[in-house]
């Protein structure tokens, strides 16, 4: 995207005087801006998404508005964004015991940590900003910087609360990579390659003549590992059940209990961030991106966009959907399940794979 | 077994010790000094054809700004034979010490916290003696008869109530 | 009586101990009650509960005002079955004053009261479900227990706090078509008990978070007075409705559901969440019953004087409300106010339970324990 | 000319400057009256006793131990599932007998009882224990007429 753009701006005139480097950022900071409204509004829709979706569940309205004076706008539809503006206009408070320098900082390494992943994803055959040869391991790194922000946030409020929150982050997110990074390697087996683009085309075309080619339906063990995937993903981004290190019946608000107003909505934007990342990520890998699901048919950019909205949409919708249904799993649990289940399962989903690659060729 | 046949199995076993009241309250219940309660608290709990296994409730009360007598009521069950029995224990406001029964009936526990903190009945012996429902610097013991209300507390004015109740 | 004390395998490496309030302000205290646990790491050692945040000196009030105007005050103790409160205090004062009342004050009495019940485990059920981090059972059980406010409300008009069973009787019949309106009720309802369990009862996760969690055992129960559900929960089958029949449940045909251990020990967190959905069903048969039998004709008003006297002597009577044995303990000197008129709580005795069951496990047991324990705060502190 | 990483470092940038923004917005727009009450750390309502800062039991070293390595793994893991299909069954088999060693580690300390969380025991039930040995109490002969008592005592002694 970054090269494309430069060779725009060599063809308008009075930018080619500039030195390549001023046109460099520029470029970047043209395609980085739309990239954080693309967040934020993303943060907008689903948390408006997530209150009708919870409330359809629970039999009741959600946010609803109707007739003349204040109110959340038709079906409530602008609730969010006056939820925005009312964070916007609280009083900041740093609690005069935290660690201040970590407390203002710990925002900021969630939240960037979170918007730098979207530097690799592809929304469709052409948005991507930078095509990484090391595509997958990039955004697996990146998504791990978050982790830091949780802990410095729960540590520096020096809040009883907030250092439980930490510590069961710290503890369920380092777990749940290695399961997640183990079932991604089963798929880095079939494609030979760490580059997102190639691991969408790779899953061109369809198997027996009916499912599309996708690694979930590629062989039985990546369609354990697309679960295992899921699952884990699911654990990383803090949602029930796994939200222990926010659970709010035991931990009052857990790692951001001290923070307030924007502080605060910077941990949200962040968490809605990371919920579409890993639902982009499950469809990338397993569900074939921005292919169409039969090829050939609607498969122009455009339907590209489409199709990987509607499937990281369609997952969000079963995260939330996980949500409004399930209890919340205790600490212990939720490790053992990591170590003693998910673990040996995607090592052997790793050598399940490697002998039908080789059983097949 | 009924009342009756309780009182008489008791006496029975301790030597003609206890006589039923015969007040002029026509009331059901083993009026006994607080010396002999701890004894009398093991035979009924222990005791095979008593076993009265469940402390339903601890009661206190203040006979009067006259009388000089505090008075604590335990109702007793037992879930085994399903027969109740009271015992009320008698003390003098000048000196309300009476044998906690906490170990035995573990309930007991909070009930005897409690009349301590309405009605300053110590319990001697309870592990863990300290008011319940009041804060722990409140002054006084407010359900005794005698109670003056406070005009302040930590400088929170009480709202007077100038109209009777009634 | 088994009273075993905890011992700690302190061969793990111990960290500093922590000091950490639960409440009053917390999401899951169930009102105003502190918790001070000790903890290491995430295990609390040691649980200090502190109540009386809600003190309003129940007794002291009832001793300033006549026999009548105490029922107000009852409904405020438990509000969340200000009916079964009303119910006891009114069996307590009848048993005082040796007054019977009419056949059709009993049938009204006993309606109001089980569907009471329904309304009290129904957000039993919901907050424990939100203790443990479910949140849509929660929201369910408001919608069905809101029907039921709905009926009370077109009973007497009040929704929370009803002022409803008087001594004597009760303050006004049954509205035309309420009994219908009850049936319709109980239909709508019957079939919602099985959603509660496909939702919450048998979900995996929960059945890990509740089951094995807090374990009460029957001894330990009986010792610390705890009565109701959490008692039956413990495997003891033991109901004052069945036990020692008051007003006419003698004449109805239910049955008294007891924890069994299905899946985990026995009086578990979850053996005492199940008993009360079984409840459920209990009291919608109950109920039924007595609607279909409750006599048509009747005054719902015994005739008493307006100024209760009660004669000099004192009773103690028991009830089983939902959350178990509510006993007034009354002391009457003849006077048109009560001498000395005390509440025994069962909320009150279920909570002293909690350091003995609670310790050893983790933060977030200890929320479920507490809230399987389904205290109201109101009644704790009176 | 200019890598893909020199994006990365541009977009970090951008959004440090982008978070910055609406926090200088709301130091604008939002009041500021604080007092020393509202300063003070949540502690739901009472005064905090002692502070959060202590050394804290988080019960999880070999499990962080153990993280690492297998971390370390999925690192080598990645070049190898890159190549995994040029070199075959050489490299496949090679692999294995490297995940089978750390599988060991694992099932070693699976067994040693380092993922279960705690070591502590519970007054009733069994808890977490599933295999710890039960000792039936001594069921008082008034008890056990009145209902069921299945619960028993843990006996604490872990094996």
């Amino acid at each position: 995207m970054v090269d494309l753009l430069l060779q725009k701006f060599s063809e308008v005139s009075f930018l080619s005087g500039m030195p390549s480097a001023l046109l460099f950022v520029l470029a970047a900071t043209l395609i980085a801006l739309p990239l954080f409204m693309f967040v934020a509004v993303n943060a907008l829709v689903a948390v408006y998404a997530e209150r009708k979706i919870s409330a359809f569940m629970q039999d009741r309205l959600g946010p609803m508005g109707q007739g003349v004076g204040l109110h959340a706008g038709k079906w409530g539809l602008l609730q969010t964004v006056a939820d925005a503006i009312k964070l916007l206009i609280k009083e900041d408070i740093i609690p005069a015991l935290a660690d201040r320098k970590l407390f203002i900082l710990a925002p900021f390494i969630l939240f960037v940590g979170a918007f730098i992943v979207f530097v690799g994803i592809p929304f469709n055959q052409h948005i991507l900003v930078a095509d990484f040869n090391i595509g997958v391991f990039y955004i697996i790194a990146m998504s791990s910087i978050g982790v830091i922000g949780i802990i410095m946030a729960g540590y520096s409020s020096n809040n009883k609360w907030s250092l439980y929150g930490a510590m069961r982050s710290a503890a369920q997110i380092i777990s749940y990579e290695i399961p997640l990074a183990l079932s991604l390697i089963t798929v880095i087996m079939l494609v030979g390659s760490l580059k997102m683009q190639d691991i969408i085309i790779a899953q061109h075309g369809l198997i027996w003549g009916i499912l599309p080619n996708w690694f979930i339906f590629n062989n039985p063990f990546t369609f354990i590992a697309f679960f295992i995937f899921f699952i884990s993903g699911v654990a990383e981004v803090n949602r029930t059940p796994f939200d222990l290190p926010e659970a709010e019946s035991e931990l009052v608000a857990g790692f951001h209990t001290e923070y307030s107003g924007m502080r605060w909505a910077f941990f949200f934007l962040a968490e809605y961030a990371n919920m579409f990342i890993v639902a982009a990520m499950t469809s990338i890998i397993f569900l074939g991106g921005w292919q169409s699901p039969i090829p050939g048919f609607l498969n122009g950019p455009g339907w590209g966009l489409f199709w990987f909205f509607s499937k990281a949409g369609f997952l969000i919708f079963v995260m939330m959907w996980f949500r409004w249904t399930f209890p919340r799993l205790r600490t212990d649990q939720l490790m053992q399940m990591c170590w003693k289940y998910f673990l040996p399962f995607s090592l052997i989903n790793l050598l399940g794979v490697g002998l039908w690659d080789l059983w097949l060729n | 077994m009924d009342y009756q046949e309780i009182v008489d199995y008791i006496n029975r076993n301790f030597n003609e010790l206890y006589s039923p009241d015969t007040g002029e309250e026509q009331a059901e219940f083993l009026r006994i000094s607080p010396k002999d309660w701890k004894e009398l608290a093991y035979f009924l709990r222990d005791d095979g054809n008593l076993v009265f296994d469940s402390m339903m409730c601890i009661t206190g009360i203040d006979y009067g700004v006259e009388d000089e007598n505090l008075g604590v009521a335990y109702n007793l069950h037992s879930m085994t034979h399903h027969h109740k029995f009271e015992v009320r224990i008698d003390v003098p406001k000048s000196k309300p010490m009476i044998p906690s029964v906490e170990k035995i009936w573990r309930i007991a526990d909070w009930f005897e916290r409690e009349v301590y903190d309405m009605y300053g009945i110590t319990f001697e012996g309870h592990r863990d003696h300290r008011r319940i429902l009041l804060p722990e610097d409140w002054e006084g013991f407010p359900l005794r008869k005698d109670y003056i209300f406070p005009e302040t507390w930590h400088g929170i004015v009480v709202p007077k109530i100038k109209e009777e109740w009634e | 009586m088994g009273i075993e004390t905890l011992t700690l395998d302190r061969s793990a490496i111990q960290g500093e101990e922590m000091v950490l309030n639960i409440g009053p302000q917390h999401p899951s205290t169930h009102g105003v009650l502190r918790l001070q646990v000790v903890t290491d790491g995430e295990i609390v050692t040691k649980i200090t509960p502190y109540i009386g945040y809600l003190h309003r000196c129940f007794e002291k009030h009832c001793e300033n005002v006549t026999y009548e105007q105490v029922i107000p005050f009852v409904d405020r103790c438990d509000y969340i079955a200000s009916m079964n409160n009303n119910f006891g205090y009114a069996v307590a004062m009848e048993e005082l004053m040796g007054i019977e009342v009419s056949e059709k004050v009993h049938y009204i009495r006993v309606i109001v009261a089980e569907l009471n019940r329904i309304a009290s485990h129904l957000l039993a059920i919901g907050t424990f479900g939100l203790d443990v981090g479910a949140f849509t059972p929660f929201l369910y059980c408001f919608r069905d227990r809101e029907r039921i406010l709905d009926l009370f409300e077109l009973l007497c008009g009040a929704r929370l706090l009803y002022n409803y069973i008087w001594v004597g009787g009760v303050s006004h019949d049954f509205p035309i078509g309420f009994v219908e309106k009850v049936y319709e009720f109980l239909d709508y309802f019957e079939p919602k008990i099985q959603e509660y369990n496909d939702l919450l009862t048998f979900n995996k996760i929960f059945i890990e978070r509740t089951a094995d969690v807090g374990v009460l055992p029957a001894d330990v129960a009986i010792s610390y007075g705890v009565s109701g559900p959490n008692l039956r929960g413990s495997g003891v089958k033991w109901d004052l409705r069945k036990n020692e029949p008051y007003s006419i449940y003698n004449k109805f045909d239910f049955d008294i559901p007891i924890g069994t251990g299905a899946m985990g020990t026995v009086g578990g967190c979850w053996d005492r969440y199940y008993v009360r959905i079984r409840e459920l069903e209990e009291s919608v048969k109950i109920t039924r019953q007595a609607l279909d039998q409750i006599p048509r004709e009747g005054d719902v008003h015994a005739a008493l004087p307006k100024k209760i006297r009660p004669p000099k002597g004192h009773v103690y009577s028991r009830t089983e409300t939902p959350r178990g044995d509510l006993g007034f303990y009354i002391i009457s000197d003849g006077k048109p106010k009560p001498f000395r008129l005390k509440l025994r709580s069962p909320a009150f005795t279920a909570l002293s339970c909690i350091n003995e069951i609670a310790r050893g496990w983790m933060i977030a047991d200890v929320i479920a324990i507490l809230g399987s324990l389904d205290i109201v705060l109101g009644e704790i502190d009176r | 000319m200019y890598t893909n990483f020199g994006t990365v470092f541009i977009f970090v940038i951008i959004g440090i400057i982008l978070v910055a923004f609406p926090l200088l917005l709301q130091r604008i727009l939002a009041p500021s009256r604080k007092t020393p009450d509202k300063l003070t750390t949540y502690e739901c309502g009472e005064d905090a006793v002692g502070g959060a800062w202590i050394q804290f039991n988080i019960r999880f070293y070999v499990v962080a131990l153990i993280f690492i390595i297998f971390d370390v793994e999925v690192i080598l893991l990645f070049p190898w599932a890159v190549v995994y299909k040029e070199l075959g069954l050489f490299a496949f088999v090679e692999m294995m007998i490297f995940l089978a060693i750390l599988s060991v580690g694992l099932i070693y300390i699976w067994r040693k009882g380092d993922l279960d969380w705690v070591k502590y025991s519970v007054p009733y039930g069994r808890g977490r224990y599933k295999k710890l040995k039960i000792v039936p109490k001594q069921v008082p002969a008034v008890v056990a007429e009145i209902g069921d008592r299945g619960s028993t005592i843990v006996d604490v002694t872990t094996s």
